[in-house]
């Protein structure tokens, strides 16, 4: 088993027109800037992506909806200090937008790794997010019910990975990467290091490898907020 | 408006942060609610959560020591305490949503009597972002508010019911303003003065405020240190 | 039943083995399906996942050399392999549950040709016990089952209704048994014959199954080398 | 901030007759011995306990049982390789006993402590574990509606533990604790080792300390198995 690809671009290749495909990240810590800009090379149309954000400058998420390779954004918070690439298209209505509470959307991607079709929470009852979603009342408390979230695909960030698929993550990019690993059928990890069976303490493993179907070694990745400092743009 | 004495963001911060124990674990909403882990009371040791899963976070680094891997909720960068721990989102909001959080501090558009919260946004337009405010309403033990006492308008933003679209029904229950501190009292939809500044009536009080402020008991002085 | 030839538990385990793929997730239940795990062919690495949180264990410690908080489902002592990981309960399941899983084998006390299975309990005496089996048989990709082709007391096993509680309804798809390998078609609700041995006559098969024995193109010989 | 306690007397002194008290291990593995026979030395009686079974042999879980401590157990699998504690009280209709499908159990102490009152799962559809449960159908399949499960106590055995409650755990004893940790009111923690602030990388905590009341350091703690194969029994 060595779950290994050569670069980037091979592990996205298969990544076709319509695929829904879940970025970890948030903001641009533990953003796969590598990878996304390997899609970007790619170049599949009329994607659904799942980001806790909307991408912020010109490079890696921003820089795909600025290519017009996006229907459609689920997350939470598409703002940012240099929002154009998103939200020009989308008050011009060239883009979809699903809004969903922080805790919702992470949720909604574990219970679709977890084979939990839905479930119930407190979060936006009451409120404009909630209309229309079914409503049940635990304990005297009313809930709404949120359904799961998958994906095709999933492009995560790690800091170690093992031919198993086996990741750690570097201080606060972990975020929402464990949860998108869970949820995709084909999930792609681009590792700060790839080391060997063994390299990793099983009991310092972050995501099992049974999560994990690619790994590509970055070393060295770029940084979502540094980039945007220097105003690079890709490609 | 314009009242004499009338607290700044750093005092309606320094106040809040009165009311935080030791030992405690505050999320505090991004912008003016941050300010309040400056003011910190001498003594007392709060643990600061932030969405993107992490605990026991401190100040933030000098210029030029930002490691962008390490940031909280506002994207801004941070650093760690010892004791720190990293997590993921869902642990991270199963941390908000099933009640272990003490005390989340967030800013307001519009507070009601009822406890209703109005803060992610102020109509229809424009791009709407929610971030984590909904579930922190939902789930934190205690959801208290910073704001002016009213709009840059002059508008009332503590009211009878919210017109903004809402993050929460019936969830705050502690609101610092500049002018004063007001409890809500959720099940009998109403505001209770606690405190208000020394020199201001209640009549202007009431002026400047869209909903009844009802007093039980004593009401206290609001006296906060010069800060700016 | 005293079929010539009959395959003993350790020979079904060696053909259910040669069905697993290299890489392939598997979970393997308490008792007669462990013993999968032995039979691996060569060249093919299959990593083994156990309900209380490991992947990628191996055989069982020398004697003497167990350590006790590195255990199976069925409690008994493992060793890891290289690349092995823990994770809790909930993660665990999650690998269950969401379809993580490529192969799960169990035993099984009926298995009817719609594909229900039941392998939990007999009756509604003594004490029930359930553990990982229902999540097992909803949540991997696919379900096996290993099993002696009758009972004990010479009642067929393989039916057309379970009569003893169901632990999962429509969910194994292949049964690997004493006497042959079949082919569970759950839309269709009927048992499909893959393999059986050389010489035992349809008839005589079809004697001690529960259920008609279809036949879908050839059938295969069941050959498994000596093994006790 | 210090949630150390000088001993597992003091730490489980307030649990009081009818409590729900959670325990984690999976059979001996993770089983803290040392907070059960505490409790067995406080005594109270009337609780629901939660385990993934029903104790081994004459101590730990079993040996609460046969003290008359626990009216009822919430388990998946309550045999053991001498299970008599609790299989005579069951057959004599002395104790009560909710079964619940091991990841459904799982799932549902998960839910407690993340605020999900109810989820959906495929498991024990159709089958007599599933009587009387909720229906719903999503995208075509059936699934049963479960409910959250909480406790007010939960006992559990660590490796390491730093005085904000950060925990790790010993290899495959992690099991159930992270769960439970998260689903009780007070959640009680044995740790072999209590470490200074900073002794855990943050990056390795496995239980973050917010779902940890307080802590006990039991050094070279017992292993129900050894015990068991010593034919030890508590008190």
């Amino acid at each position: 088993m060595n779950k290994h690809y050569a670069s980037a671009a091979e592990a996205v290749a298969d990544i076709c027109d319509g695929a829904t495909v879940m970025i970890g990240g948030f903001g641009g810590s533990g953003a796969p800037i590598e990878l996304i800009h390997a899609l970007i090379d790619a170049g599949p149309k009329h994607l659904t992506v799942v980001n806790n954000n909307a991408g912020n400058g010109h490079v890696g998420l921003a820089a795909m909806i600025e290519q017009g390779m996006v229907d459609k954004l689920i997350c939470s918070f598409p703002k940012s200090k240099d929002p154009t690439a998103f939200s020009e298209r989308y008050l011009a209505g060239r883009i979809e937008l699903e809004l969903a509470p922080q805790g919702t959307l992470a949720e909604r991607i574990r219970a679709g790794g977890a084979g939990i079709p839905a479930f119930y929470t407190p979060t936006a009852y009451g409120t404009e997010l909630g209309e229309g979603k079914p409503v049940a009342e635990f304990d005297g408390r009313p809930y709404l019910q949120e359904r799961w979230l998958k994906a095709d695909y999933a492009l995560i960030k790690a800091e170690l990975g093992d031919p198993y698929g086996n990741l750690t993550y570097r201080l606060a990019a972990r975020n929402f990467s464990p949860l998108m690993a869970m949820a995709a059928g084909q999930t792609i990890a681009q590792v700060g290091r790839l080391v060997d069976a063994g390299g990793i303490e099983p009991e310092a493993v972050v995501t099992p490898g049974i999560f994990v179907n690619r790994l590509v070694e970055i070393a060295d990745p770029a940084q979502e907020e540094v980039l945007n400092q220097a105003e690079a743009r890709y490609p | 408006m314009n009242v004499r004495g009338q607290l700044n963001q750093e005092q309606i911060a320094w106040r809040a942060a009165q009311d935080i124990e030791d030992g405690q674990y505050v999320n505090l909403g991004i912008g003016f609610p941050e300010k309040v882990a400056a003011y910190t009371v001498k003594g007392r040791e709060p643990i600061f959560h932030t969405e993107n899963g992490v605990l026991g976070f401190g100040r933030a680094p000098a210029k030029g020591e930002e490691d962008w891997d390490l940031i909280n909720a506002g994207k801004k960068a941070i650093t760690l305490k010892p004791g720190a721990a990293f997590f993921d989102h869902a642990t991270s909001f199963a941390m908000i949503r099933g009640g272990h959080l003490d005390v989340a501090i967030l800013g307001a558009l519009q507070v009601a009597s009822n406890g209703d919260l109005a803060n992610w946004r102020v109509g229809s337009k424009g791009v709407p972002a929610v971030g984590g405010a909904m579930d922190l309403v939902n789930g934190a033990k205690r959801v208290a508010v910073l704001t002016d006492h009213v709009a840059r308008d002059g508008a009332p933003k503590l009211v009878e019911r919210c017109t903004f679209p809402l993050t929460g029904v019936g969830c705050v229950t502690r609101i610092y303003t500049s002018l004063a501190v007001i409890d809500v009292d959720i099940p009998a939809a109403r505001f209770v003065l606690r405190e208000k500044l020394p020199h201001l009536s209640m009549d202007d009080l009431q002026f400047v405020t869209g909903a009844k402020l009802h007093v039980e008991g004593e009401v206290g002085n609001l006296e906060v240190p010069e800060l700016s």
